[in-house]
């Protein structure tokens, strides 16, 4: 297992702020920010490229803090891969087995093994100048992996590859990981790369971790604005708490509206009055077939469509409650065509009150 | 700008081409020029006489020594000014620009007053003399150039993204490792660069030397102090011979080092 | 590699660090030793002296007509360089590296070949005469400087992403609208600082001058030529004096062209 | 209107071969492509940095193919946005106006309802070197509107943003263009930006365009391998022609299956034994409810599910149909919950034969 404890960092004007989160061993655990939020240099420092000011990285028990990147047994995919360039794959890939002067024998039916799996057997005496942006990629993890360390570290793990080729690399790596046993760590300024490959997310802004846990957690209810805006979260109101029930709560909605909130057991800390802001994710908001009876559903809106993206898979729809609040949907092609979408069109709305959410 | 206008506003690119040019052309003249005071016969006689074959030898074995001195201190020099944060660094660093810009002459007449003070005459009376012997020429290579030498393998190093030892110390390579199987082979062509420029301003090195080392005919005669004693004595013709040796080494080493810079970025 | 091992391989960054300040200690003694050679009073007189005030002058104003010279060839000719395609573009990019190789005393001595030549002696007779003259001095600095001015400010203007000029021009402005008002202005503190940089090289050049314009006291003598005159003549207290104005022009130089550096990257 | 002909261009070993598409007057038209497929260079040519080999560059009728840049009335922002950075955000917008000394007067309106419109007054008076990638991108934009150019190019228009901001970029561009009579062409790898923005797409490989066209047709119809692959469609399937009927044919499908495709009149051509292949985009493949009788829906097959990776709005799932092959599925987060799926759970797929295609 592997723990990060109240970490502390300054690099000139930029700073870390009490970084603190675990990873389970053999599992994945995403630092997910927008760029500049300092993951990288969190990512050095728990390499030990960086030193710390204060706290721990904690491996297996042993705190590591203090030691030099060499004995650290954290291996490292930077951004840009960097394979050396004047040595083969294979020699790349020995390059840890050789250096720490490790007995090669009992590794080499795991190296095998790891080179089949990605596929890369057929470069392995060729140079890195040649290679495509996804074999750098593969040969730069059985190198991180040949000498098994105890933490794998890939920073934006797919930026150099092309984008076309991004989905079959993610699948690979998810793979990897479901067949070995690899505690990992993955920084990325990518919310669907952290949610493909993540057990655990923790969100980075601005230097300080402000929300970690269960990647379905972050993903469905961020705890603040700044994450919840990162996230991808389009759909935010101010609100006020009308009424507190025991397993629920309501929330004002504009123009006298009112909406049901049953999210966790936050209404706790809630009370009568109190402003909030509460949101839901675009695709989390339903548009009902014209003919269903909305009598039986909670949280449904009566809005008329004002501006429709249309993208390949799914489309965006804006429409505006009659109360004048906007809210962004997002809707499965094949549905979008059933209902016969269009701007100006009327329509009513469901918003599932185990998907509405509050932040602070 | 007034009546340029009209042309600079025709063809730019032209203009920038022809001043290119023209300084390429006035270059050439100047060589030409050499060809016209070059004899065949006297031509030979120099090249076969005993004094051009100390001068080849004295410069070639002075600029050897120096470059391998420079070298030697300049990698691991260059490696910190490039990778690490010391105390001082700015003042290192900028001391090492120095020989850069002030002239040769005035570091060789440092090394001269160097070697009046009382710690220059202990070295000179017990270890090594310098002043007006072959030690001085290598000494005065070495002042004007050790500083070069460092900023160009630093240059070479900094294009190496630092992530690469990074990547080899977290495989379990040590400080020094990473340094020699990493950085150091991506840097050789770089290195070798600097070397042979290093080797090829040595070769030309004057102002240090005549100052250090004097102008003594087949003791401290280099190729420079060569020319400067021909040209003393209005040996035009020989001093010309001297000049195309120099040019011949000049063209040499530049398309080296171009060689060298092509297969590093290729 | 053997006995060195252990010491290496326990703080090899410390081993860098050393070699670095070694070479800091070098260059720092030398300086040093100049100061217990400098006496208050003889110093005061040398520098109140009028051939003292007559070096200064003309290294100044030689190095001053130098500079601009070479920076109103070199900026249209780096541009060529950095930005165009012509033709025996590779022969004239290495014959403006040729000076930064080849030693100035060589060049000087192709300048003097030159004004022998009929076509030299023509200009030297009808227009300026250059041999053992003022203009010598800075035919003999423009030799050894213009390549490395042109280089300096095509390493300048190759910093600048070519788009920024294909945008202006897109947005109507003609090849020099978009090399002036873009190019131009970005590389103003590369330019600046190649500027100081040549014209200190020029205050500092010897070799070429001494062979061309001769070392004649109180007409071509510029401070590296009076240094060299006053150790001549074994007057190492005033060689000092000479040599103390060049390190100071040598130190505000760097530090000019440092904070030029800066601001350009900042 | 914009055409570009028989475009032809040699760089060293890299050549585009014979380019010609069209862009209709208040068009957007995307040339999408992956890394190092000639992008660049194609738009560096209409731009008129490149010299063309052969072939022509025509804007509202005058051949250009021979003009500097200055008088092609074309506008350009770089992937790297390259505001001047020793000018305002104000000198950098009137440059083009100032060069050409054009009247400034009757050009204000429309550039001060640009700067409102993209949010940039606030920053007029700032340098480039302070402010977002954002920022800098609505301020080039109005650079390049500024003197009415008949052509606006925009290369890989939001790579200088941060992702979590490109969303907001996209859509302002969007409406920008519904606002404006903008003719434009936007170059691009990444294929929801293309499909996005564009009306129409060149999809660009090797150097030559493989299929140009409507942006539904490109999304949903690739007509060659290569561009299917490089549009993300992943299930493709080698098969053979069974019969031909008026408006639709049958083909094989693994283990004696037949699948009947509709699309288009493409069928003409095709006759009973001729060996192809079909395909179907993930997003076109529909899960059945588990009481819903298949009776009456063609093209469908009982499989299996292999795996599944959840993300966060649509989910992929493969399964295996009995035959063999694997069918891909990308299905809404909703609809996921809703059908309980799960690894090695029979379903039933079907595939509307209106989304099966047949490429070459």
């Amino acid at each position: 297992m592997v723990k990060i404890e109240n970490l502390c960092m300054d690099i000139g004007v930029f700073s870390l702020k009490n970084i603190a989160f675990e990873i389970a061993k053999g599992a994945c655990h995403a630092v997910l920010g927008p760029t500049g939020s300092g993951k990288t240099v969190l990512l050095e420092t728990v390499i030990g490229i960086q030193s710390v000011k204060s706290g721990r990285v904690i491996i297996d028990g042993r705190d590591v803090s203090a030691l030099s990147p060499a004995t650290r047994d954290i291996a490292y995919v930077p951004q840009d891969i960097c394979l050396f360039p004047h040595m083969s794959v294979m020699d790349n890939i020995m390059y840890g087995v050789r250096v720490r002067k490790l007995d090669t024998a009992p590794l080499m039916p795991m190296i095998d093994e790891l080179i089949d799996f990605l596929g890369i057997r057929p470069i392995l005496g060729r140079h890195p100048s040649g290679l495509s942006g996804g074999e750098r990629q593969r040969a730069a993890i059985v190198r991180a992996l040949a000498a098994k360390p105890r933490l794998l570290i890939l920073d934006e793990p797919f930026s150099a590859i092309d984008s076309a080729l991004r989905e079959d690399a993610r699948r690979l790596l998810k793979e990897l990981y479901a067949r070995h046993d690899i505690t990992s760590l993955i920084v990325t300024h990518d919310i669907d790369e952290a949610y493909f490959l993540a057990d655990q997310i923790s969100v980075l802004i601005a230097g300080a971790v402000v929300q970690s846990g269960e990647r379905d957690d972050i993903y469905n209810y961020p705890k603040n604005i700044a994450a919840a805006e990162f996230l991808g979260v389009r759909n935010i109101y101010d609100s006020a708490v009308e009424s507190v029930q025991e397993r629920s709560l309501a929330a004002s909605f504009c123009g006298g509206y009112k909406i049901n909130i049953t999210c966790g057991c936050a209404q706790r800390k809630f009370s009568a009055g109190q402003k909030i802001k509460w949101a839901i994710r675009s695709e989390a908001v339903y548009i009902l077939k014209e003919d269903s009876d909305p009598a039986g559903k909670s949280n449904c809106f009566d809005a008329e469509i004002n501006t429709i993206y249309t993208r390949g898979k799914m489309h965006t729809v804006l429409c505006a409650v009659s109360g004048g609040a906007v809210i962004e949907i997002d809707i499965h092609d094949a549905a979008f065509n059933k209902l016969k979408l269009a701007r100006g069109k009327k329509i009513k709305i469901s918003l599932n009150p185990d998907s509405v959410f509050i932040i602070n | 700008m007034w009546s340029l206008k009209p042309l600079i506003s025709m063809s730019f690119k032209n203009l920038a081409v022809m001043a290119a040019f023209s300084l390429f052309i006035f270059y050439f003249i100047l060589l030409a020029s050499l060809f016209t005071m070059v004899d065949a016969s006297k031509f030979l006689s120099i090249l076969k006489s005993e004094r051009f074959y100390f001068s080849i030898k004295i410069s070639f074995i002075t600029a050897f020594i120096t470059t391998v001195i420079s070298v030697i201190v300049a990698v691991p020099a260059a490696y910190a000014l490039s990778r690490t944060n010391f105390r001082f660094k700015p003042a290192v660093d900028l001391f090492l620009e120095l020989p850069l810009i002030i002239s040769p002459i005035a570091l060789g007449a440092l090394l001269l007053l160097f070697f009046n003070t009382g710690a220059g005459k202990l070295i000179q009376n017990n270890f090594i003399s310098f002043v007006y012997e072959v030690p001085g020429i290598i000494i005065a290579q070495f002042v004007t150039s050790a500083g070069i030498a460092t900023r160009l393998i630093k240059a070479a190093i900094d294009e190496i993204s630092p992530r690469y030892e990074f990547v080899a110390r977290t495989l379990g390579a040590s400080d020094f490792k990473a340094f020699s199987t990493i950085t150091l082979p991506l840097a050789k062509n770089g290195i070798i660069a600097a070397a042979v420029l290093t080797f090829a301003k040595s070769i030309g090195e004057f102002g240090a030397t005549v100052t250090l080392a004097g102008a003594m005919p087949m003791k401290t005669e280099t190729l420079p102090i060569a020319i400067y004693l021909r040209l003393s004595n209005a040996d035009i013709e020989g001093a010309a011979v001297f000049i195309l040796t120099l040019l011949a080494l000049g063209f040499t080493v530049t398309l080296l080092t171009r060689a060298f810079a092509k297969v590093r970025h290729g």
